[in-house]
């Protein structure tokens, strides 16, 4: 199988070739052309193989489209909105006003942040209580104007910390969910990047659950499922296959309603059209579910949830 | 009333596989040999160094509810391994071990049962079937809990010991966190009380999903409460956790919980708040 | 008119010839009658002609039945509730399940504590925002239980405190008074001492709000106000009676639906008797509340706030 | 986004009573005297210091609607000093004092205008009148306010300068906390858009009520927002408040506001908020 490094040794020769040609005015077109086909048909040989773990890693490339980034290729004219209106403002989970697709949305994401000192303040994109509390604030506000509401997941999990720890961040997150799941507007759920446990639920309980082709979903990282489950840290590979956290796996096990495709080699390679794809998906299923009535629609969500993962048990055997 | 500090929580892990000898149980904090008879008694406290044993969901229900008035109404299903999950084992082969050991189908047993002649419908979970972690099964019976809660409009009971998600059955472990918050809003719109008991432990998922909605929450004298655990939380911010942290005591200090209860009088407190409650949900 | 020290010293002597009764056996009966007589003749003396300033000293008397003492005589079963699931518990505002009159209602009420300690932690009844998001809380689960709440109001303000600014003193009262305008159930309030200002509106926006007879209800401190408008700290007796801050007045002003007799001599002449009274007042306005039909109890609850104070406009002149 | 530590808010209070000299007004932090026409032209900003002055009613409304958008709504009404209440000069003679020099009726403008070409029914504090306090008539142009933007079916812009209730109307000033929040009610029922902005000051009761419920809410730059104000902190508690404490920048860390604006950029801000919420409400 095409080997990940191989790719990457290609891609940074072409980008040097480029440069060349650039600066030096050198005619390398046809040379260029030739490498350009190489290197799209090893993409292709590598991602028709994709593990689970390259897909892990694709989720967490640091290249990856997500955060307020993506949020404003995604959509127009973003407002953000600030604060829980007790105590604080977390930058790790961020929302706002937007349009889309000429309407008026309000939008939830976690955020990575794109300068160090802001990944710090950050925290790797795991929010805190205050985070979950605004975001809980915003569904609400979401509700009372009667605009849809679009998450976008991307974190490795809620943080772990004393502080948050004692401001509830259980409780938070439980709210959260209480609140997504009793909205009467639609709601719409983009698993963008890692889709980590508690974190990302508490964002994703929408009527559509739609995922990036190299997204992850995971009730536990491979690695804390590793260490727990095989007591052995590099079992990570397969703990991700065992998980089921892939969009294929999960479209299958009807988790997500759809797979938005991703650029050939991954979403960090064209972050504009995964972008695009990301907004016309998102189009196309709000347009779907403004179309039904409330009452059905929030019924479907309560049949959705109420029933989820309900095949997967059996009568009692005796 | 301000909180004293003396009062200090206790708690200690014990061998949880006692099937082996029937008659008598080590207690792990003090080694004193207790008669299992005589730990009974004593509401599975030991009774030399006061520390608490783990119980299971059956000996849970003995210790909370009117003799002879518990109907065990689980539901009779299994999981299916949906997954087909195997880590150096087969999920498939833990679960059977586990109902061998247990007796139990999964980690949640359900019934209908009176405190001090009022009714409940109880939902109790047991840490020894999978460390009480919440799959798919655990979901779909406290879901089914509580609509006949709602059905019998009697109120809703949930004795917690959990330390999170079934990591076996992946996202759709994590989706269970919907199911019984979903099945909660149904609860609370028909008016009919929940009441959670919170014990050693209550964390991850079950914790961030149905144990944090109660409308009176209560802890047991010694209860582990929270959401990641201190040795995730060193690992992952390099914090170290002040003594007590998510004990009982820390957890009511920090607004989360109604109350924390000895394990001897929590039967007495249910049956003093249902009597408070009498009459709810009204009509 | 009578003198209040005169009346204190009374007390006190007859206090005292009681005990050497019971210690020395000597039979004092006679006299111990006359003295009686004497008193009663003395407070009823004093009593009529009550300043509001007065009012307010009785208000804040330290034998002042109040907080979990007085709620405990009024209701039965008193079950707390705590917390705020956000990371505190105020104890200055507490609350939880109780009976009155054989039906369960809610209970909210200011707290000042009885020992030196507990007084320390209640800050003299001023509370926290995580106190006033407790009583939020509290009142939700009061509306989906379909209980009755019932607020029992004895502060001299929320707590003026730099973390309390910070976690948004001011949006917990608001989110207070809009939840409680907002409830289904039926809602009293009770004025049992000091009502003062956002600490005290934010539980008092109720269906029926009785007030004892020497309790205050009011905007500003007496002593606020004589340092703003009258720049004389001396000034408090004056700025009490112009700011109508009594009972009677405020009865006048149709700001209060009830005035609540308090036994000769204010209320902490007889605790208990002042307890049963309250709780035959509540129980009555209760049993009224409850045979209104629902959007009925609302439309009248609504129309009242909004037009609270509306007599005291006129047409522009001119 | 990481909050900028040295984009510091600056603030200066100047003189109110500025109707003596029409031509100029004096810096109050800077002592340069400025032409009126030339600060109206700099937002009120002062050329040289960059200090904020105060904004009446009207030159508020100016510098945020459409030329010649604006039409007054506010209703003909005046506070009939329903206590009778004097201190040291009846309240009567301070009400017949404010309407002279303001020109206005009470401390609330209520009306209908533009923001680039947006409707927006506004209610603007004017904080000459009695520290901008909110009595009976304020509350009851604000409630007003609110069920014109419910009908209209416009979004509802409050400016907030206000220090808090209006002492000589007693507790019935309390009382329009309620008023103000149940009008707002209706707002929120009918899915209004209600945008507050909070300017120099914002405290006291109006903050604990109505001010506090917006759906997006801004700061001004320069803006002090809280409830108790420095000095009843540290007289009451004995704390001394840290720098930039209740100042606009310091509320959007502590989550209290949507966003900072700076004077000059109000109008645009608004604009660009109302269209994203074009169309809302819906139908
Ligand atoms: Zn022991
Ligand atoms: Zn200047």
């Amino acid at each position: 199988m095409a080997d990940e490094n191989v790719i990457q040794a290609l891609e940074d020769k072409i980008a040097e070739l480029r440069r060349l040609v650039e600066r030096d005015g050198v005619d390398l077109r046809e040379e260029l052309a030739l490498l350009e086909q190489r290197l799209q048909a090893l993409r292709r040989e590598h991602y028709r193989g994709l593990s689970d773990w390259d897909r892990v890693r694709l989720a967490r490339h640091p290249g990856r489209p997500r955060g307020l980034e993506l949020v404003i290729r995604v959509c127009e004219d973003f407002y953000e909105l600030r604060g829980d209106r007790m105590g604080g403002d977390d930058p790790a989970l961020r929302g706002g006003l937007a349009r889309l697709g000429e309407r008026p949305v309000m939008v939830l994401f976690h955020h990575r942040g794109s300068s160090k000192e802001e990944q710090r303040a950050c925290r790797a994109g795991m929010a805190l209580p205050s985070g979950y509390r605004k975001a809980a604030r915003l569904m609400r506000l979401a509700d009372r104007l009667r605009l849809p509401l679009v998450t976008f997941i991307d974190t490795p999990g809620a943080y772990p910390g004393v502080e948050a720890e004692e401001r509830n961040i259980a409780g938070a997150i439980a709210e959260c969910i209480a609140t997504m799941l009793s909205l009467s507007v639609p709601t719409v759920a983009v698993i963008l990047g890692e889709g980590g446990s508690g974190g990302a639920i508490a964002l994703a309980v929408a009527d559509r659950v739609l995922m990036l082709e190299n997204a992850t979903y995971t009730v536990i990282s491979p690695e804390g499922a590793a260490a727990i489950l095989w007591k052995d840290a590099t079992a990570a590979p397969q703990a991700a296959q065992a998980l089921a956290l892939s969009a294929p796996r999960l479209l299958e096990l009807g988790v997500v309603d759809e797979v938005i495709p991703e650029p050939l080699g991954g979403a960090h390679v064209d972050p504009e059209a995964t972008a695009q794809v990301v907004r016309a998906s998102l189009i196309k299923h709000l347009a779907e579910l403004q179309a039904l009535p409330v009452d059905r629609r929030r019924h479907l969500r309560y049949s959705r949830y109420r029933n989820a993962g309900s095949r997967g048990t059996k009568a009692k055997a005796g | 009333m301000p909180i004293r500090r003396d009062d200090r929580d206790r708690y200690v892990e014990v061998e949880l596989r006692r099937g082996e000898e029937p008659l008598w149980l080590r207690c792990g904090s003090c080694g004193e040999l207790v008669f299992r008879r005589k730990l009974q008694e004593n509401s599975y406290i030991c009774p030399r160094c006061g520390a608490y044993f783990f119980l299971t969901a059956e000996e849970r229900i003995a210790a909370l509810v009117d003799e002879g008035s518990f109907e065990d109404l689980t539901l009779p299903l299994e999981s299916d391994d949906p997954l087909s999950f195997s880590d150096r084992k087969p999920y498939a082969d833990r679960l059977k071990e586990a109902r061998g050991s247990t007796g139990l189908s999964d980690a949640v047993v359900v019934g209908r049962g009176r405190i001090e002649g009022r009714k409940v419908i109880l939902a109790v979970m047991d840490f020894r079937f999978i460390g009480g972690s919440m799959g798919i099964v655990a979901g779909e019976q406290l879901a089914f809990a509580m609509e006949r809660a709602v059905e019998e409009r009697v109120p809703f009971l949930f004795v917690v010991a959990s330390g999170g998600a079934r990591v076996q059955e992946g996202v759709l472990s994590l989706l269970q966190m919907a199911k019984t918050v979903a099945a909660r809003e149904r609860l609370a719109e028909a008016g009919v009380p929940y009441i959670a008991v919170l014990t050693y432990p209550s964390t991850g998922g079950v914790m961030a999903s149905l144990a944090s909605l109660a409308d009176v929450t209560l802890a047991e004298q010694g209860a582990l409460i929270g959401f990641a655990g201190p040795r995730v939380i060193q690992q992952t911010t390099g914090e170290k956790p002040p003594p007590g942290f998510q004990r009982a005591r820390y957890a009511l200090e920090h607004g989360l919980v109604d109350g924390v209860v000895p394990r001897e009088g929590l039967r007495q407190e249910l049956a003093r708040l249902l009597r408070v409650l009498e009459g709810v949900p009204s009509g």
